[in-house]
């Protein structure tokens, strides 16, 4: 990794390649947050930014948000119907990318952020947080976008508990039980960057300088395959690191 | 849809937005009745106008369904409420012209929730037992609690491909304020909508000054797709803050509506006959003086007195704080 | 419930409406999480309550299920965030002392929206095909839509006995004020309760006040049981215009949250130690300094600017105003 | 009918009696507005007033309301939630009173308000408004207290439309069909008042001033049952008068 950027920073500007201008983008908690606020003031002046707080707006946030119904969202907002409007506009598909995190994936793209153990046995089971809005995200969104850490105990070939769900068992499942969201279309680790191939399987396209293939395969506990034309990620310009400090002067997120 | 300025008049509004065929959310209940752009719909002879709404009672349908722009109606309540009857929507219910589907108000209003949350359908406590859903098993049933088995009327989501609908202020981007309720149906069949809303509004803003308080907004942007600045948009209705209710004009224009032979007079000249609403108030004030808005103005004075602040914490405070920490935890 | 003063103190609210084995709409969500009650209900060895909510983030029901209060949870999401974990609600869970019913947050919230509409289940787009629905069968379900025949899931109706709710303002009839947000799930589910809502406040203000803007009402006071007057009653976590969430604090927390030898010093000494939210507030400015709490000042400065008045209209301009009429009507 | 009151006073007079201090009134559109009003700035301070607009407050309104969603109703309320909140209160159980009003009703208390004819014969079918809230209100409503003018068309034996729950088709109807609401529990009419028997039915408790039983039963198309106490309404009082014509002071629904 170079040292005029950090991880986290290459990661945010990279998440943010994936949201197109005029699109409407569900945030949840914690980067997402602070990738929403870097694409309105670069590249998507007019993304619209939803979160499950209920902050529905045109603008960047005046501040920096720490959850997803930080006053910070709804200062200068457009509106503040409520959990119940971005929920709905969420259930009705008008949301065009879904951005969530997660514990743990499977190469499906299904995501657990409940727990790892065997919840049915309750003493082997340690619970995270739980769903949280991920699920109705990964459901109805047109496409998710996910940023979570990798390690082979994360990237896993089944998820401990299926929180969230990706393609399930594979192409036709999702629309077998009439989900209206389109499922995963990028994963952002802290190693690279996943698409899914026509099999609904996670493929790598990206690693992040720094990493290789061979790392990024050994931080996978399943098979994991490899675009054709997989290549070293862009890193962030100076331009760019700018912007983003800009939006976390203190370092609060980005270290 | 881009952040871009949506401001447009009634006339490219409607000809651009509203198709023969649609399903239009029909806005307002017994107040802000979008009666510039009803009429507007006349003008432009639209057709085959399905409607969805909850009430309405200042004859503004009356009027949709004797210009021949509707063809079905799913709905709680309407009438011209100041003549105590719908004559037109009658006339064209017995001839077969309207086709029309009763639910109670709150069946109404749960369809439109259910049509807002993108579900296909919503349990309502009403209905049940009665010749609504005798007659309206489209739009209603009555089916066993999965949880319980007990028996609950379901209504079935309703979603207007466009709605329209009168506010108090809308900002150019489309972000629509309202106050004196936090809501009454507009909200659900806006928001509910397929394509977007039409919005005629008594004043139109900056967003700045909307975003100053956006806990008002009623309608968000992304959903708007005209804004017409449109005073007395509402009249005969009333618009809260604005104007009262027009009852003389609503007796007036029931007066048409009860005779189909004289209901053309009034098209004519206070529609078809009309350019535009501006032309419509100046033919009011020509016709019945200024003296006739003067007495819709409201008592004022009813003005929010909190002292309010939508200040947000900066995280940024943190750098440098070390763990908080004690004893215990440094064991 | 009567129009009548409900202010009271801490102890008196949770003494007199919680009782033991009690459903209780925890309120909050990142934000506006009742500590302060949730302390006091600590203090009072409340026993085998059972908590419905949608998420909460600062170790809250943590704290609660550590302390032996909780039997039961169905909600969405729950840890400390700021620890990235939920310790003892995770031993809780291992050890059996601790029910979990999952649903996703829009799951949860929709449950409490069924609740609040009186409507005993209602559907829900997610959940579907995921282990979620495969382990809380008693609050979800997949059926087919009675209209279309197509799968869809459908969450059963939570309704609470009482809710616990901190709030930025409320009167002293029990009308409760918020702004910054029109609502997250606090307004269902404190309007859903079957006996009513405990509400903390920054500020007690008199009804006068907030009659004047009715519309920043979110829970009206018929549905309030006692009015207890709380500054800092989130913290550590935050209150919209008031303070910022606490997060050195939380962190603090979460140590002792993470260590179940532990924890009872922190028990001790911040809630049993404490005999109410003034004596918790103070020993923080005691042990971490006035420099602590000033850290979470609001960055202020983001007031309402637009001009709004509630004004109604008289219809007793109408008395001897006659009826509008012209040629084609008089014929 | 005695000189110094109008026929609409006594019947609004008469109708705030049938509210006890400290319930939740649901009103609807009409006479009902000017009750509630009535009934709160005299015995019933501490009533709860709903209206479908969404307005809920605890003082009497500071103008007359020509509509449920009046201005007049939301100016120093006490909630403004809209419907969404009233409606819910209805349907949970929480309305003490459900006051409507109708064009028809039947002697089990089911009203009309959608027409006369047949229905499923369109050519016969003269609409009215249609249900409007009345039908939630009665079908949800702790008790019902109905406003409606008398003729015999106006009571008959059966509904043409039965837009409005009454007792249906008598007692252990409602209760079948897991309705929460109680039911009828008073008719005012322009002529006199009613409750309803143990077999659900209508039965006339008091004939207003200038009336009488026979009178009565000759504008009433059903076998019309009379309690064996029925008597004369008690007429308004100069007081009551005076505090009514002060909320109506032009005669806009008094006449």
């Amino acid at each position: 990794m170079s040292a005029n950027y950090k991880l986290t920073e290459l990661m945010v500007v990279r998440c943010a390649k994936e949201i197109a201008d005029g699109e409407v983008v569900f945030a949840g908690v914690g980067l997402p947050l602070v990738v929403v606020g870097f694409a309105m003031v670069t590249h998507a002046p007019n993304m619209i930014l939803f979160t499950e707080g209920g902050s529905i707006r045109a603008t960047a946030p005046p501040g920096l948000a720490i959850t997803v119904d930080d006053p910070a969202l709804f200062a200068n907002g457009d509106a503040t119907f409520g959990m119940l409007a971005t929920m709905a506009a969420l259930q009705r598909g008008e949301v065009d990318v879904a951005f969530i995190g997660g514990a743990q994936i499977d190469k499906y793209g299904n995501i657990n952020s409940t727990g790892v153990g065997d919840w049915s046995k309750p003493d082997s089971f340690t619970y995270f947080a739980g769903s949280g809005g991920a699920n109705d995200m990964a459901t109805s969104g047109k496409r998710v976008l996910a940023i979570m850490p990798q390690d082979p105990k994360k990237f896993v070939e089944k998820v401990d508990y299926l929180t969230t769900p990706g393609y399930l068992d594979g192409p036709g499942s999702r629309e077998k039980l009439g989900m209206i969201g389109g499922g995963p279309s990028c994963v952002v680790s802290t190693m690279g960057v996943y698409r899914f191939d026509e099999n609904k399987e996670m493929m790598l396209v990206e690693y992040f300088p720094g990493q290789s293939v061979e790392k990024v395969k050994a931080n996978c506990s399943f098979d994991l395959k490899v675009a054709p034309d997989v290549k070293e990620t862009v890193p962030p310009t100076e331009d760019e690191l700018v912007i983003l400090r800009n939006i976390d002067p203190t370092g609060f997120y980005l270290g | 849809m881009a952040v871009s300025d949506k401001r447009m008049t009634l006339k490219e509004a409607v000809s651009k937005f509203i198709n023969d065929g649609d399903t239009v959310y029909y806005g307002g209940f017994q107040i802000h009745v979008p009666m510039a752009l009803t009429h507007e719909i006349i003008r432009q002879k639209k057709k085959n106008l399905h409607i969805i709404n909850a009430s309405t009672d200042v004859g503004g349908l009356d009027l949709l369904v004797a210009a021949g722009c509707v063809s079905e109606m799913h709905l709680a309540w309407a009438m011209n409420w100041y003549v105590k009857a719908p004559y037109a929507i009658r006339r064209a219910f017995q001839s077969g012209e309207l086709q029309r589907f009763d639910l109670s108000n709150f069946g109404a209003t749960s369809a439109l929730i259910a049509g807002f949350l993108g579900i296909p359908f919503i349990p309502v406590r009403g209905n049940i037992g009665t010749d609504i859903l005798k007659y309206n098993q489209h739009d209603a049933k009555v089916i066993d609690d999965p949880f319980t088995g007990a028996k609950i009327t379901v209504v079935r989501a309703w979603r207007a491909d466009v709605a329209i609908i009168h506010a108090q202020r809308v900002d150019t981007l489309g972000n629509v304020v309202t106050w004196g309720t936090r809501g009454v149906t507009d909200e659900f069949g806006t928001m509910g909508t397929k394509r977007g809303v039409i919005v005629t509004a008594e004043e139109v803003v900056e967003p700045e000054l909307v975003r100053s308080d956006p806990d008002r907004t009623l309608v968000p942007y992304f959903k708007t797709l005209a804004v017409v600045h449109c005073p007395w948009g509402a009249h005969p209705s009333a618009c809260r803050g604005y104007y009262g209710l027009d009852i003389r004009f609503c007796q007036y224009q029931g007066k048409y509506e009860r005779n189909k032979d004289l209901l053309p007079h009034f098209m004519n000249e206070w529609i078809y006959g009309c350019e535009d609403h501006a032309a419509y108030i100046n033919k009011y004030i020509q016709k019945f003086g200024q003296e006739g808005l003067d007495r819709l103005k409201p008592v004022l004075g009813f003005k929010p007195k909190m002292d309010i602040d939508y200040g947000y914490h900066d995280p940024g405070v943190w750098k440098g704080v070390p763990q908080y920490t004690d004893e215990h935890i440094k064991a």
